[in-house]
């Protein structure tokens, strides 16, 4: 059955979806009942392929429908794909875990639904990942963004308009990268991305594959958000209910860079991405843009929750100019801080969940005696917020190392000061944010004694809130070892 | 921004036509995309699968994972459309409006007044009132059951004529939605209850998704139908051919479903009582 | 004139692409009203749509539907004879979706509408405003 | 607690009502499935062509599921005996309307593209009642109308009230004339 | 037997023709409709009859069928374009779009 | 005769051409209704004429069939629209607070 | 593919294009757009993409005109722009 | 030498974070709390103290716990420098946690047990940064320090905790992100390891722009060291209670910065880099502006906490002066200036906070006539500034005496009289202090003449680290060998 797994991480939570929305009419538990095992399942399989993968140090290439490559459409699942699929399936398990009490609160009569949308979401995720098909992955796009859409549109308020942008400008942004797969079909009549990389670079001097790339790449800004195109993120994760945005904040940005590397590596190869096109400067100044913007939209928000969004816009310029300094170092650190972007924004976003569990905790002077009455949460709050910054042990800090050594290998200065100037700027955000939390109910004099009751959220939610904080320290130690025997393995071998 | 807007289309534009100047000309037979993968599947899909409609064996075959997930994609955005718009607590309203269908003429009874629920004789209208159109009514109701049965037409010949699960679905889809245009939003519902419509768009994905479990489970690739042939007793190239028509049936229900759904929800603002 | 008339030919489809996409996009980014812009996404979608069926079209070539006889051994079939189907695979799917979002796009421009009370998105910027 | 409001009130529609409801019901009767599977298998059999068995095994599932769902929407009393009967007037019936549709085109089309065509028309709606009784007639006959000389049907209700609007005079003034009686002949007897 | 057949399509063609003048050229709206709704449905019919005929020129099994299928468009053609007409023009008594009239003409000229 | 055809379907295409201004320029929304109506039972017929000038006649009839019979739903959608809220020009959210 | 037919259709198709997104009323907006998906259709046709053609057929005139008409009723017609 | 692979460099870290667990758990128990908290403080020393022997030796202790990046460990290493380093705070906590539990007590203060946790958290990562053997670790607990001196510095949770807190992080965690962090990267890319060699590892590496550059860059991203102009958090984060001050900005805090940079001007650069570019000199300069600026600046403070944070500044740069130098000697002052001054620091720091818990004074001018109240805590002041001044027969001469002979050894004269200029500046603002608390005869009755000294947990501390510079003058043995063995490394090694 192993050499199935590939298909068992796609199929077993489709069939779970529909298992919800029939049962879920019944009884409204049953759902996360379904749910639960369905995503263990899939975290448990993508465990395996990783093992595979790494162990047998060879990719894993799955034919689906029994059709050999170039035909039909196989999953091509290498170190990077199994990483990342590992990183959502694992994500969405602890997720899964921990908003099963908010989820219930905020959908009251739709939770069948709203758990169908959630599991097809995240197989979309899997699928984008999985895939090896440039035009497979442009539909499973379109199920995570569908299924996206229809969960940020749930929440009350601003959220509908922010979820009719997100719906316009995501079309545009999934509509222009099947454009650019159209131009590539268009010179090559090749889907396969395999088959293409093998093709294209023969095709240097056409003007149509520049153009094809420029088109993609613009398209996959769009989806992950790069700072000029970024207009739908604050919103939509702002506005969107609390269990979603959790949920989309940490996965949709980090999967769209994932296929951003993905297509840069190995569907337009490194000789065309930085030798022959040579976008990477440019790209690397947009970043810098959306580093330098993001933190400075951040710091002038009052609601957390947008703080917390134009922080992930500013995590995408990391990512992007990274990949784009075009050297081992910079595209180590872009795809390791996939990783650890994704736990840290979890674990973010689910402390700042865990702390509106029983207030709602919207803007930054909510936050006042936060700490008191919930240290755990706050803990991890900080360990999270101490990760985004930079600090060692946490993952956080071997990232921007990564990213860092390639700037300056690559002698693009400005993104290292970018990125720093970035670091100090998220200090500040976090430690206002920890400030008010601490000191505000106090703020009379120092002697008395005040017995605040501790409220904190209730274990469902807080075990997989611990769990993430300590997988932050954890992978943050590893990083040796995932970078030596996952993400080396990762990048083509002509890229020094 | 119309201005800002303007210079942003001119520039793209102008940065597309760029683009065009290497492209191949138009309806060129050695352009890449024509040679390259193109003539195995025209070659040979005949062959493979006994489907003499190659977009269709394409479709469902050597992509057929494709078009799983274009289903789902369907499946999620009806369900999406219920998510977001359904409401289901509303309060009884005062009056109960009930016409009496083949005359047009409706009754009006207040709270606690006898209510003909059971006769089929009446229909209950809401706040909006429509006359009794006669023409229109007695000819879609002629009209209904041959669009149904075209459509299962299309969906059963798109093996060798246009058509396949897709668009079958959307024809009986149509259908009902004329019923439900023509009639009334309850006589509609009446006959594809909201419930039943959810259970039909899990179903569709259902049998897709589940034809290929069963590839799965007989010892093949996943979405591998010629592992079907035992099951089917034929052999491994008819098995395809059936199999195609299994999963464009398990299309033609989802997509029916869908956008059932999507009509009952969109048409009333999600209290579904009272349609276009 | 004829060789205008052939360079004319031999693009048109992709000129009148690109004309498509740029009205879908600018309908998106301009118009104020929400069902416009959902006009603008579906005509973006069949401009891509409509790109990528004229990869497909091939000079000389009929449908890709296998004559009957064909394929059963009597006839060879000519790659030649037929029009390239993949694209009109992948546009079945890409068509799928684009109901798929038009279906979702409208239920939010209705719940925008039942909240606002209007579709103009200035008016709905105004109403957030005041709030 | 009960009272009548309607399009009209005129006693007379009260009436027709409280007649009316002892006599129509429409339920799903067998004859009436078994009679709409056998139209829409022969149906089925031009549409598909194929003759095999396959095909129309298929055939004979879709016409029975539709025929068992949605049988009540062809035909509503469904009376065996006089099937026929009206089939085969109906169809005598056809090639008269095809006759006189190719008269009114012609006409429309004079006025089109006569040069003082402004001059020539002069649209009004005329009403009159009809005898008809049936929907089945009074849908044929307002069809009719609306396929025949510069006349459409505004409304017609069961009552057999119709509104019509023309487009000149000559049109106008034949209604509602032969064409009734010949639609007439074929339903209600 | 193409001369039948270019007769029958040439017919057609004229029929649509004249419906789309008519369309432009008609005063109002209630007028329009004439032009529209049965010009086009002769049109259509005398195309199809036209291409019908041209389908069982050689003759077998299969071209039959598809001239049967050509004549069932005719046939569901006419029956809804009628409804289609009434269903338009009772949506403009509904909408209170005021007929075009000889006298109002005139009322307006004064 | 193939020609023939072709030369048709451009007449039609021309005929089509004089349909869509009323339907882009008419002035009330029933005259575009109109003006759809009518390019839609021409699509109808080029689509057969598509097909004879393919050869494939009976592959392009289906999409006739099917155009025939769902051109009707969208004008009757269209319609039915009036029926339940009246008037033109004047704001329909208004219409219906009135009942 | 039937080049004289291609130019002249795409060409109104341009022109239902530009005329659906300027007209000031969002119901003449759809029923625009239908006819928009009508020229659509045709051009897949022309091109030889029958099954696009036929897809393009039954959503375009079937549904997704509908659904447009059954938002439009749903909210309001008014647009100002 | 020998290296030897042992563990006890990690627990010795370990030892106090653990504690924490207990701390947190019995928070409402306050006897059992300060228990835990002593049994840690005197674990830690013994723990440190058993590695002494062997350091002694000439041995190194070497502990690798986890591989981070390629090439690049987390490492623990015991050299003779550290060891000082470790020694001289772990001794210090004891004393300390003492004195706090008498203050906190004796001022009732709130959230006692988070006070004491992360007391314990930041004297692990000082131990963690004196005994680890690369950048990237020293980095890791360095920023560690940071963070967890936050919440003791903004203990009182008032406006002007706040805004100090706010001024502290921002100096340290700002400056060592924004220059540090870029500088290791960059000594990474040019040399491929973080290593501490006592030859430095960027020599030969690097051209002299960028070894300047890399300079400044470490010499200010270490704000903790308080070299101007990235001085002034210190003042400000003297709101904190006073044990706070005393051991974190008079011990951990402003020593690790300092030694931090030591390890970095010795380890990183070497000494025979620094000598061929002149840095020495640069640095020299710096520190002496720095040395002189406070100086004068600390004279007009008025607060008596203030004063002492500005003594602090100037005096950390003695140290970082006597390493510029360049000399063994001075080198060897500046090593143990380490251990005098925090002595010598911590005496005055507990005598301002016993003063405060006595009398809730804490302007120099309310003082006049406190000796008479306060003779113990008055004396062991004297003894205290004696030792920071730099006059026998305390511990301070000894260090300011080795830094002098160093500045003669390589002719640079011009700072002798720095030191000597800044001497008497030392004694100017601290003596008047002294003579008014003793001389100035109260001229209102402002306290009354009976003896009325801090609580006993207060008093037994300072007076405990006051004997203890007076034995440092007479028995400096342990800590002038240990930077002697430290220096002879460095030297001998070309």
């Amino acid at each position: 059955m192993t050499q199935h797994l590939p298909a068992i991480i796609i199929v077993v939570p489709l069939l779970s979806a529909l298992l919800v929305a029939v049962f879920g009419w019944i009884k409204k538990t049953i759902c996360f009942v379904i749910a639960l095992p369905a995503m263990g399942i899939v975290f448990l399989s993508s465990i395996v392929l990783f093992y595979k993968v790494i162990t047998e140090n060879q990719p894993i290439i799955y034919f689906l429908g029994g059709w050999s490559p170039p035909v039909g459409i196989a999953y091509n699942i290498d170190h990077l794909s199994s990483l990342v699929l590992v990183l959502i399936s694992g994500v969405t398990l602890a997720h899964l875990i921990a908003t099963r009490q908010t989820v219930i609160e905020e959908f009251t009569n739709k939770v069948s639904a709203f758990y169908t949308l959630y599991i097809l979401f995240v197989t979309g995720l899997m699928g984008i990942v999985a895939t090896g098909d440039a035009f497979n992955l442009y539909v499973l796009l379109e199920i995570a963004s569908i299924t996206g859409y229809a969960m940020i549109g749930m929440n009350s308020g601003r959220a509908y308009l922010a979820c009719f942008n997100y719906i316009i400008i995501g079309t545009i942004g999934a509509c222009l990268y099947l454009l650019g797969v159209g131009y590539i079909y268009l010179v090559t009549g090749s889907l396969n991305m395999l088959d293409i990389a093998s093709i294209l670079p023969g095709l240097v001097d056409s003007k149509v594959v520049p153009a094809a790339f420029i088109i993609c790449m613009v398209g996959l800004m769009v989806k992950m958000g790069l700072f000029p195109l970024h207009g739908w993120l604050p919103n939509a994760y702002t506005y969107a209910p609390s269990s979603v945005s959790t949920l989309m904040a940490p996965l949709t940005t980090k999967v769209m860079i994932y296929v951003m590397v993905r297509v840069a590596l190995y569907v337009f190869t490194p000789v065309l991405s930085f030798s022959v096109i040579k976008p990477g400067n440019g790209f690397t100044w947009i970043a810098v843009a959306a580093i330098i913007m993001g933190s400075l939209m951040a710091l002038s928000q009052q609601n957390i929750k947008k703080m917390l969004s134009y922080i992930v816009i500013a995590e995408v310029g990391y990512m992007v100019g990274g990949l784009w300094l075009g050297n081992r170092m910079g595209i180590t650190g872009a795809i390791l801080h996939i990783v650890n972007d994704a736990v840290m924004t979890l674990c973010i976003f689910l402390a700042v969940v865990s702390f509106s569990s029983y207030k709602k905790r919207d803007k930054l002077s909510d936050f006042q005696g936060a700490f008191k009455e919930m240290p755990v949460t706050a803990a991890v709050f900080c360990v999270a917020a101490i990760s985004i910054i930079g600090v060692p042990p946490t993952c956080g800090f071997f990232s921007k190392w990564y990213l860092i050594s390639g700037g300056l290998a690559a002698g693009h200065y400005a993104f290292v000061a970018a990125l720093l100037f970035s670091s100090l700027i998220n200090m500040v955000l976090f430690f206002r944010i920890i400030e008010i939390a601490y000191f505000e109910p106090f703020s009379d004099h120092h002697g008395k004694k005040h017995h605040v009751k501790i409220a904190e959220a209730s274990p469902g939610l807080l075990i997989p809130l611990i769990i993430v904080a300590c997988m932050l320290i954890i992978l943050g130690l590893y990083t040796d070892e995932l970078v030596t025997h996952v993400i080396s393995h990762a990048i083509p071998a002509e890229i020094v | 921004m119309k201005k800002l807007g303007l210079i942003i289309v001119l520039i793209c534009g102008s940065l597309m036509l760029y683009g065009t100047i290497d492209f191949p000309d138009w309806a060129d037979p050695s352009s890449p995309a024509s040679t390259h993968l193109s003539p195995y599947f025209i070659e040979t899909a005949m062959h493979d699968t006994a489907v003499p409609n190659i977009v269709t064996a394409v479709l469902a075959d050597y992509r057929g994972y494709d078009t799983m997930f274009e289903t789902t994609v369907i499946f999620a955005a009806g369900l999406a459309c219920f998510f977001l718009l359904r409401r289901f607590q509303r309060r009884a309203p005062d009056v109960n409006l009930f016409r009496h269908m083949p005359t047009g003429i409706t009754l009006r009874i207040k709270k606690g007044g006898k209510v003909p629920v059971d006769s089929s004789e009446f229909e209950r209208i809401d706040s909006i009132w429509v006359p009794y159109d006669l023409i229109i009514k007695t000819t879609c109701r002629l009209l209904i059951p041959f669009i149904l049965l075209f459509a299962l037409y299309v969906i059963a010949h798109g093996h060798h004529s246009p058509g396949g699960g897709f668009q079958g679905g959307v024809i009986l889809g149509a259908g009902i939605i004329l019923y439900a245009i023509s009639h009334n939003l309850r006589a509609a519902k009446a006959r594809i209850k909201e419930r039943f419509d959810a259970y039909m768009c899990s179903a569709g994905v259902f049998i897709y998704v589940g034809t290929g479990v069963l590839c799965l489970l007989m010892g093949a690739n996943f979405l591998d139908y010629s592992a079907l042939a035992p099951l089917l007793g034929t052999d491994p190239i008819m098995a395809r051919s059936h199999g195609i028509l299994i999963v464009e049936i398990g299309v033609g229900i989802a997509v029916m479903a869908v956008m059932i759904c999507l009509y009952y929800n969109l048409s009333s603002a999600g209290r579904q009582d009272e349609g276009l | 004139m004829n060789e205008i008339a052939s360079f004319i030919i031999a693009k048109y489809n992709y000129w009148i692409y690109i004309v498509l996409m740029m009205i879908g996009l600018y309908a998106m980014i301009v118009k104020n009203n929400l069902v416009k812009k959902i006009i603008g996404m579906n005509i973006f979608q069949t401009a891509i749509i409509l790109f990528y069926v004229s990869i497909g079209t091939k000079r000389g070539a009929t449908i890709p539907i296998i004559y009957h006889g064909h394929g059963d051994g009597s006839h060879a079939v000519h790659a030649t004879d037929y029009i390239n189907p993949l694209p009109h695979v992948l546009m079945l799917t890409a068509i799928v979706v684009s109901v798929a979002t038009l279906g979702v796009a409208l239920a939010i421009a209705l719940k925008v509408y039942r909240r606002y009370n209007t579709l103009e998105e200035d008016e709905i910027f105004t109403q957030i405003r005041r709030k | 607690m009960t009272d009548l409001t309607g399009d009209s009130q005129k006693p007379d529609d009260a009436a027709y009502l409280v007649d009316e409801l002892e006599n129509t019901s429409h339920k799903k009767s067998i004859s009436s499935i078994i009679v709409t599977f056998f139209i829409l298998m022969a149906i089925w059999v031009l549409l598909s062509g194929k003759f095999d068995t396959f095909h129309i095994t298929l055939g004979i599932i879709s016409s029975a599921i539709i025929a068992f769902f949605f049988s009540d929407l062809l035909f509503r009393n469904l009376i065996l005996g006089r099937l026929p009967r009206v089939w085969f007037r109906f169809i005598v019936y056809i090639p008269w309307l095809i006759y006189q549709i190719f008269l009114a085109n012609i006409h429309v089309l004079y006025l089109v593209f006569h040069p003082r065509m402004l001059e020539l028309i002069d649209p009004k709606i005329i009403e009159f009642r009809s005898k008809l009784k049936k929907e089945m007639s009074i849908l044929t006959f307002a069809n009719s109308i609306t396929l025949t000389p510069g006349t459409i049907t505004v409304s017609a209700t069961v009552l057999g009230k119709f509104a019509v609007h023309a487009i000149d005079e000559t049109s106008g003034r034949a209604l509602p004339g032969e064409m009734e009686k010949r639609v007439e002949r074929i339903f209600e007897d | 037997m193409s001369v039948i057949i270019i007769i029958f399509l040439a017919t057609g063609l004229v029929f649509f023709a004249g419906g789309a003048i008519g369309i432009i050229r008609f005063p109002d709206f209630y007028s329009r409709l004439h032009p529209a709704g049965k010009l086009d449905t002769a049109g259509l019919f005398m195309t199809m009859i036209a291409l019908a005929l041209y389908t069982i020129y050689e003759f077998n099994v299969d071209n039959l069928i598809t001239a049967l299928k050509i004549i069932l468009i005719v046939v569901f053609v006419f029956l809804t374009s009628p409804v289609a007409t009434h269903a338009i023009v009772d949506a403009g008594v509904r909408a209170g779009l005021k007929p075009w009239t000889k006298e109002k003409e005139k009322e307006d000229n004064k | 005769m193939d020609d023939f055809f072709l030369y048709a379907s451009l007449f039609l295409c021309l005929i089509m051409m004089i349909s869509l201004y009323r339907a882009v320029f008419g002035p009330t929304v029933l005259d575009r209704l109109i003006g759809v109506n009518a390019i839609g039972s021409k699509t109808t017929a080029l689509l057969i004429l598509i097909g004879i000038i393919y050869h494939r006649v009976e592959m392009f009839v289906d999409i006739a069939l099917a155009y025939a019979l769902l051109n009707f739903i969208a004008v009757l959608a269209a319609s039915r629209y009036f029926q339940k809220i009246k008037g033109l020009y004047d704001e329909p959210q208004e219409s219906l607070k009135r009942k | 593919m039937i080049w004289q037919l291609d130019i002249i259709i795409l060409s109104f198709v341009v022109i239902c294009g530009i005329a659906a997104i300027t007209v000031r009323d969002l119901l003449g907006a759809a029923i625009l757009f239908g006819a928009y998906s009508f020229m659509m259709c045709l051009l897949w046709a022309e091109m030889g993409a029958v099954d696009v053609a036929f897809t393009e057929a039954s959503v375009g005139a079937g549904v997704s005109t509908v659904l447009f008409v059954a938002a439009v009723f749903r909210t309001s017609r008014r647009s100002k722009d | 030498m020998e290296m030897i692979e042992s563990i006890k460099p990690l627990l010795a870290v370990l030892i106090s974070v653990v504690v924490v667990v207990p701390l947190i758990i019995i928070s409402r128990r306050p006897n059992t709390r300060e228990a835990w908290t002593f049994v840690a403080a005197v674990g830690k020393f013994i723990l440190v103290a058993s590695m002494l022997p062997v350091i002694l030796d000439g041995s190194e202790i070497t502990c690798t716990v986890a591989s981070v990046l390629p090439g690049l460990d987390i490492a623990f290493r015991v050299d003779a420098f550290g060891m000082l380093f470790a020694l001289v705070s772990s001794s210090l906590w004891i004393v300390t946690s003492v004195y706090s539990i008498g203050y906190m007590r004796g001022l009732d203060e709130h959230s006692q047990a988070r006070y004491f946790s992360f007391f314990a958290l930041s004297l692990s990562a000082t131990i963690g940064v004196a005994f680890s053997a690369n950048l990237l670790t020293l980095y890791l607990f360095y920023e560690m320090l940071s963070f967890a001196t936050y919440p003791l510095v903004t203990h009182h949770q008032d406006i002007e905790a706040r805004r100090s807190g706010r001024k502290y992080l921002l100096y340290i965690v700002g400056s060592s992100i924004a220059l540090v962090l870029p500088a290791m990267i960059i000594t990474w890319q040019l040399t491929g390891t973080l290593t501490f060699s006592p030859a430095g590892i960027l020599g030969g590496q690097a051209s002299p722009a960028v070894v300047t550059m890399l300079l400044f860059f470490f010499l200010y991203g270490f704000a903790k060291a308080g070299l101007m102009p990235f001085h002034s958090w210190l003042p400000a984060a003297m709101v904190a209670p006073t044990p706070v001050s005393a051991l974190l900005h008079a011990v951990a805090v402003v020593k690790v910065g300092v030694f931090c940079i030591l390890r970095v001007l010795t380890g990183v650069f070497g000494i025979k880099l620094l000598a061929d570019l002149n840095l020495g000199t640069v640095v020299a300069v710096l520190a002496s502006i720095t040395i002189i600026t406070s100086s004068l600046i600390a004279m007009s403070q008025d607060g008596l906490k203030r004063r002492l944070a500005f003594s602090t500044i100037s005096q950390l740069s003695y140290i970082i002066l006597g390493a510029a130098i360049l000399s063994p000697k001075s080198m060897t002052g500046g090593m143990v200036h380490i251990a005098m001054h925090a002595f010598g620091k911590i005496t005055l720091f507990f005598c301002a906070g016993a003063i405060f818990v006595a009398t809730g004074k804490k302007y120099i001018s309310e003082m006049a006539g406190i000796g008479k109240q306060m003779p113990i805590t008055m004396t062991a002041f004297f003894i205290g500034a004696l030792s920071v001044i730099g006059l026998p027969p305390c511990g301070g001469i000894i260090s300011k005496w080795n830094i002098a002979v160093g500045t003669l050894e390589t002719h640079q004269a011009g700072f002798l009289v720095v030191l000597l200029v800044s001497s008497i500046l030392n004694a100017a603002y601290f003596l008047p202090i002294v003579y008014k608390a003793f001389f100035c005869g109260p001229e209102e009755t402002l306290f009354p003449d009976k003896i009325k000294e801090a609580p006993l947990w207060c008093v037994v501390p300072l007076v405990v680290t006051a004997v203890l510079s007076i034995l440092m003058f007479i028995f400096p043995q342990p800590f002038l060998t240990l930077a002697k063995l430290s220096v002879g490394t460095l030297f001998i090694n070309p």
